[in-house]
């Protein structure tokens, strides 16, 4: 007990993301205890959501998950407008998707670039970011900005979809798949990756259900769970798509997991651009001279799938036009407690490539 | 005709002690520059190849195809504030860049690199028993990155040096037994196997074709010797935040940087000249530096997207690789050496 | 609103079981043991004279979703980190920003906040203009002072 | 010649080392929020920083020039940030990426938000956005390097 050597990771550490601290305890090279110290971007997002009117908040969802900043503007809405009364048309509905679905594959992309860094491949994370650079130019064309779009609004999106954007989504969709094979063979076919992830960071089903994750990780460990086939929302259940599920539950089938996850979004985008109808694209009754004065009272909890696991937004209205009380379940704290567990007994550089696969974004941990 | 010799035309007027003296003098302040640039445009050239790799452009913004870069790295690291740690061990810590840089140097003075046109053959030391002085050599650098890391009082540093410890240990034998397999195909064909102009011009068929598996041992090991990526695991920027230079700054800093690029060119000369037939080739007495060369940058480009290209391995799967795997092939590599040379006559 | 135990539908249409704070252990104990092995969030919400906490639970097997909710007020309420180790974060969180205590956590300290902060910001009575600084002691643990003093 | 005037090999010196500096700006890998993407993609292919030098992000504050200060800093990280700061060799320069290093952004009525990062470590350079696009980024490190040279940056 007494040989084991305390060190601290983080908060700036190249391999934590952000701004997480691992306390560990080393016994030469080998992690006896780890306990991950969170906090140091609490924004207190949740606090200010109680001070700002219904369709403002949206920006602090934005900031949660920056990497797909539409997949929380989604997650956020489906809750606020089932307390609003105020649904989205149908064009708004694949709009969302389509932008829900592309910001999963950034994500997983700004994952995987990082990912490579970790375990010491310094180009796939340029690659990546080359691929990522295709769907900020779409964001761009969306909404103006090309990280935190704010481009979903309550009662539909804030502007419609226009030609170039189509082009250049299809254009997207007909390179990725290739960019993303080539990602892929770029990790996989190499062995000191396969030996660095195959076995490494076992998670059993039981120990995730039990610690609730969700997302890549729970599917990873073979639980066939995700919300957009649990609980349908959006244009999930017009489109065809499949859940990839692995029972290795180490830190390569958690990878692949995420692979198989970009080429099933791709699918559903291809999917969607070909169904996207016509029509208005907001809801008249959210207009904008409209937006402050919505009143919303009662309770809703909306449940989604970001690109990290299980985003849920719970949110309580008191007839005010600001919400009374509004709640994140945050689907990277879930994953990120259960480093505990499987962060035990395992050597420093597989604690790196561990923590890695959470795929850790600490705007939505800390909010 | 040699490099020496033709600094020694000039000066001869001095008489034959001063002369000698001022030969090597001025021999080796020459030789120790041109290693030194040769060295800053291995950093050059990796950040221009690395950019190219990663679909990007690289330095351009400091002289012509931002040549300059690595002149404006070096004013800056002189200019910089050198902190050093309050619980610092003080001599081994100062030591141990110097240590780094020192060695490699020495390291590349002893190496032949062939002749060129007027100048002749190229070497600053034709010791009898160049590649015994060359390995002691090497040797001496991991000391420098295990006093670094020891003295630093960090951490990480600690766990960086241990694990370049455990590293160096688990390369060094098999690196030694391919050696002593060239040296023992070498005194076949020279009475003098130890030296290295010697052992490189016996080598009509280059050792690389005819013991591939010592080729291997030998590049994995000079690939952990210079401790780049699969194998850096003594510095591990994404574990071990810097490794056993995590304390350094300014110009220490710079050194252990000098060093490792250093080591890499000078990896790539050794294994083109034990192994790629080094500057023998046609017309070799006037254009052999210019083989070596292209061979050395074949080498580094080589090793350079190696490093680009692959993740880092881990120190425990390292070392039961050196010793399970790097180990038996290196004595299977010295047991077909003898056979070769004892019965095939080669 | 006076806090009636029994079943309601919310807006989003899930089931919501309400149950006295001393019944709690044993609904969620029972809704385990059917099957409801992911506690999706705990949520504490201040309605200034009692805290409502909520639980949101989750059965992968029937793919069925229910909503627990109870009232404490002396902001206690018993842990249920033996059912679900889920709730180990969450319930420090909720500790945290609402200063619900829940009895039988083994490890029940702060999430984000240091350990000696005063108050409890999401309550609604969390006065914001009293402004706390934190600053970092030598062995890298944060302390919260009300003084801006060092470093600030 | 008159006391304190600067000699010639003095100036050059100083011009030479001047180049030096803001031609090798080596930034500090230090992402705290939404920021430190902006800052990775400076990094990648599009807008590549490696051009003015400034591709080698150390990790250890002891080997980098530059920190960017990339993304909101709360209270619970300030005092980290200033013994990074701290950490780092003279001379040293901080760039402050985004409206809530520079003010507090969306969470300036907040409580663990702290309200400009210039209260705790100097700041040479402020890039405004939310998030500042990769571009601007990179024209606050060009105007870094005229702040360096001494040149107007106006």
């Amino acid at each position: 007990m007494s040989e084991w050597v305390e060190l601290n990771m983080g908060p700036q550490h190249p391999s934590t993301h952000g701004v997480l601290r691992l306390k560990i305890k080393v016994e030469g090279e080998i992690v006896r205890e780890v306990e991950p110290v969170i906090g140091y971007l609490h924004r207190n997002a949740e606090k200010l959501c109680e001070n700002t009117f219904f369709c403002d908040n949206l920006l602090y969802f934005d900031r949660m998950d920056y990497v797909g900043a539409p997949g929380m503007e989604v997650g956020y809405l489906e809750a606020a407008e089932k307390l609003l009364g105020v649904p989205p048309p149908e064009r708004a509905i694949w709009i969302r998707t389509i932008m829900a679905e592309l910001s999963r594959i950034a994500s997983h992309l700004v994952w995987l670039g990082a990912y490579g860094l970790d375990l010491g491949m310094l180009t796939p994370f340029f690659y990546a970011f080359d691929l990522r650079e295709k769907i900020m130019t779409i964001f761009v064309e969306a909404s103006g900005s090309r990280l935190l779009t704010n481009y979903c609004s309550i009662g539909g999106v804030y502007q419609d979809f226009n030609e170039k954007i189509v082009q250049e989504i299809e254009d997207f969709i007909n390179i990725a798949p290739s960019k993303i094979e080539e990602l892929n063979s770029l990790f996989v076919k190499n062995d000191i990756f396969i030996s660095r992830t195959k076995g490494i960071g076992y998670m059993s089903k039981e120990v995730a259900i039990d610690y609730g994750v969700t997302g890549p990780m729970l599917r990873a460990s073979g639980v066939e769970y995700d919300v957009r086939k649990a609980e349908p929302y959006l244009a999930y259940s017009k489109v065809n798509f499949e859940i990839p599920v692995s029972s290795k539950g180490d830190n390569l089938a958690r990878f692949l997991v995420r692979i198989e996850e970009m080429r099933q979004s791709v699918k559903i985008i291809s999917q969607a651009i070909k169904k996207l109808p016509d029509g208005p694209f907001f809801n008249p009754k959210a207009k904008k001279s409209m937006m402050i004065r919505m009143r919303g009272e009662g309770e809703v909890y909306a449940r989604t799938e970001a690109s990290k696991g299980e985003f849920g937004v719970y949110i309580v209205g008191d007839g005010g036009v600001k919400p009374y009380r509004v709640r994140v379940r945050s689907p990277s704290l879930k994953n990120l407690s259960v480093l505990r567990e499987i962060g035990k007994n395992v050597m420093i550089a597989d604690l790196v490539a561990i923590s890695g696969t959470t795929d850790l974004v600490f705007g939505e941990i800390d909010r | 005709m040699s490099l020496l010799s033709f600094t020694y035309g000039i000066f001869k007027v001095l008489g034959y002690d001063l002369a000698t003296f001022v030969t090597f003098l001025i021999d080796s302040i020459v030789f120790l520059l041109v290693a030194s640039v040769a060295v800053a445009g291995t950093i050059y050239f990796f950040r221009k190849y690395m950019a190219r790799v990663q679909l990007r452009i690289g330095p351009n913004r400091v002289g012509k195809f931002g040549t300059l870069q690595l002149i404006a790295d070096a004013f800056k690291l002189f200019g910089k504030e050198s902190i050093l740690p309050r619980l610092r061990d003080d001599l081994p810590y100062k030591v141990a860049p110097v240590l780094v840089f020192i060695g490699l140097l020495v390291a590349f003075s002893i190496l032949p690199y062939g002749s060129l046109y007027y100048i002749g053959d190229i070497f600053i030391s034709n010791s009898g028993v160049g590649i015994i002085l060359l390995f002691a050599v090497l040797a001496i650098m991991p000391i420098g990155e295990l006093l670094a890391g020891i003295s630093s009082h960090n951490k990480y540093s600690l766990i960086g040096a241990l694990r370049a410890v455990a590293k160096d240990i688990s390369f060094e034998v098999p690196m030694m037994l391919s050696v002593l397999a060239i040296v023992v195909m070498a005194s076949a064909r020279t009475t003098n196997s130890l030296n290295i102009s010697s052992v490189v011009t016996s080598e009509l068929l280059p050792y690389g074709i005819l013991e591939p598996l010592g080729l291997f041992v030998f590049f994995i090991s000079m690939i952990a010797r210079a401790s780049y990526t699969p194998f850096d695991m003594g510095e591990s920027e994404s574990e071990l935040v810097s490794g056993y230079s995590t304390e350094y700054t300014g110009m220490r800093f710079g050194l252990f940087y000098l060093g490792m690029f250093g080591t890499i060119l000078l990896g790539s000369f050794i294994v083109s000249l034990f192994y790629l037939g080094g500057y023998n080739g046609p017309y070799s007495s006037d254009i052999g530096l210019i083989y070596l060369l292209i061979k050395a940058v074949i080498v580094v480009v080589i090793s350079f997207t190696v490093w680009l290209a692959m993740p880092r391995i881990r120190i425990d799967k390292f070392v039961n690789f050196g010793w399970k795997y790097l180990l038996p092939i290196s004595v299977i590599n010295l047991v077909l050496a003898g056979f070769l040379t004892i019965y095939l006559g080669w | 609103m006076e806090f009636q135990p029994g079943e309601e539908k919310g807006k989003d249409g899930r089931k919501i079981i309400k149950v006295k704070k001393e019944d709690l252990l044993s609904t969620l104990e029972s809704l385990k043991k059917k099957g409801f092995n992911h506690l999706s969030l705990i949520t504490g919400v201040d309605r200034k004279d009692y805290i409502e906490v909520v639980y949101h639970l989750h059965s992968f097997e029937s793919n069925e979703y229910v909503v627990v909710k109870t009232v404490t007020y002396n902001s206690k309420v018993p842990s249920v980190t033996h059912l679900w180790k889920s709730a180990d974060w969450d319930e420090r969180e909720e500790y945290d920003l609402m200063g619900i205590e829940f009895e039988g956590h083994p490890d029940l300290r702060r999430l984000f906040l240091p350990q000696n902060w005063v108050g409890h910001p999401l309550r609604k009575d969390y006065n914001m203009k009293n402004v706390q600084y934190i600053n970092m002691d030598e062995d890298g643990e944060d302390y919260a002072t009300f003084d801006p003093g060092d470093g600030w | 010649m008159k006391t304190g005037e600067p000699g010639l090999i003095t100036t050059t010196l100083e011009k030479a080392l001047e180049w030096g500096r803001s031609n090798s700006i080596w930034p500090l890998t230090f992402g705290l929020a939404c920021c430190a993407i902006e800052m990775m993609a400076v990094q990648a292919s599009k807008v590549d920083i490696s051009r003015f030098g400034s591709e080698i992000f150390r990790s250890s504050p002891r080997q980098s020039d530059l920190m960017i200060v990339a993304g909101t800093v709360t209270k619970k990280m300030a005092p980290r940030v200033k013994r990074l700061y701290d950490e780092m060799p003279y001379p040293k320069y901080v760039i402050a990426m985004g409206v809530c290093v520079i003010q507090g952004g969306p969470y300036v009525e907040g409580y663990s938000v702290v309200l400009g990062v210039d209260r705790v470590i100097p700041v040479d350079v402020y890039v405004p956005g939310c998030p500042p696009t990769p571009e601007a980024l990179t024209y606050g490190i060009m105007t870094l390097q005229k702040k360096i040279r001494g040149e107007n940056t106006r």
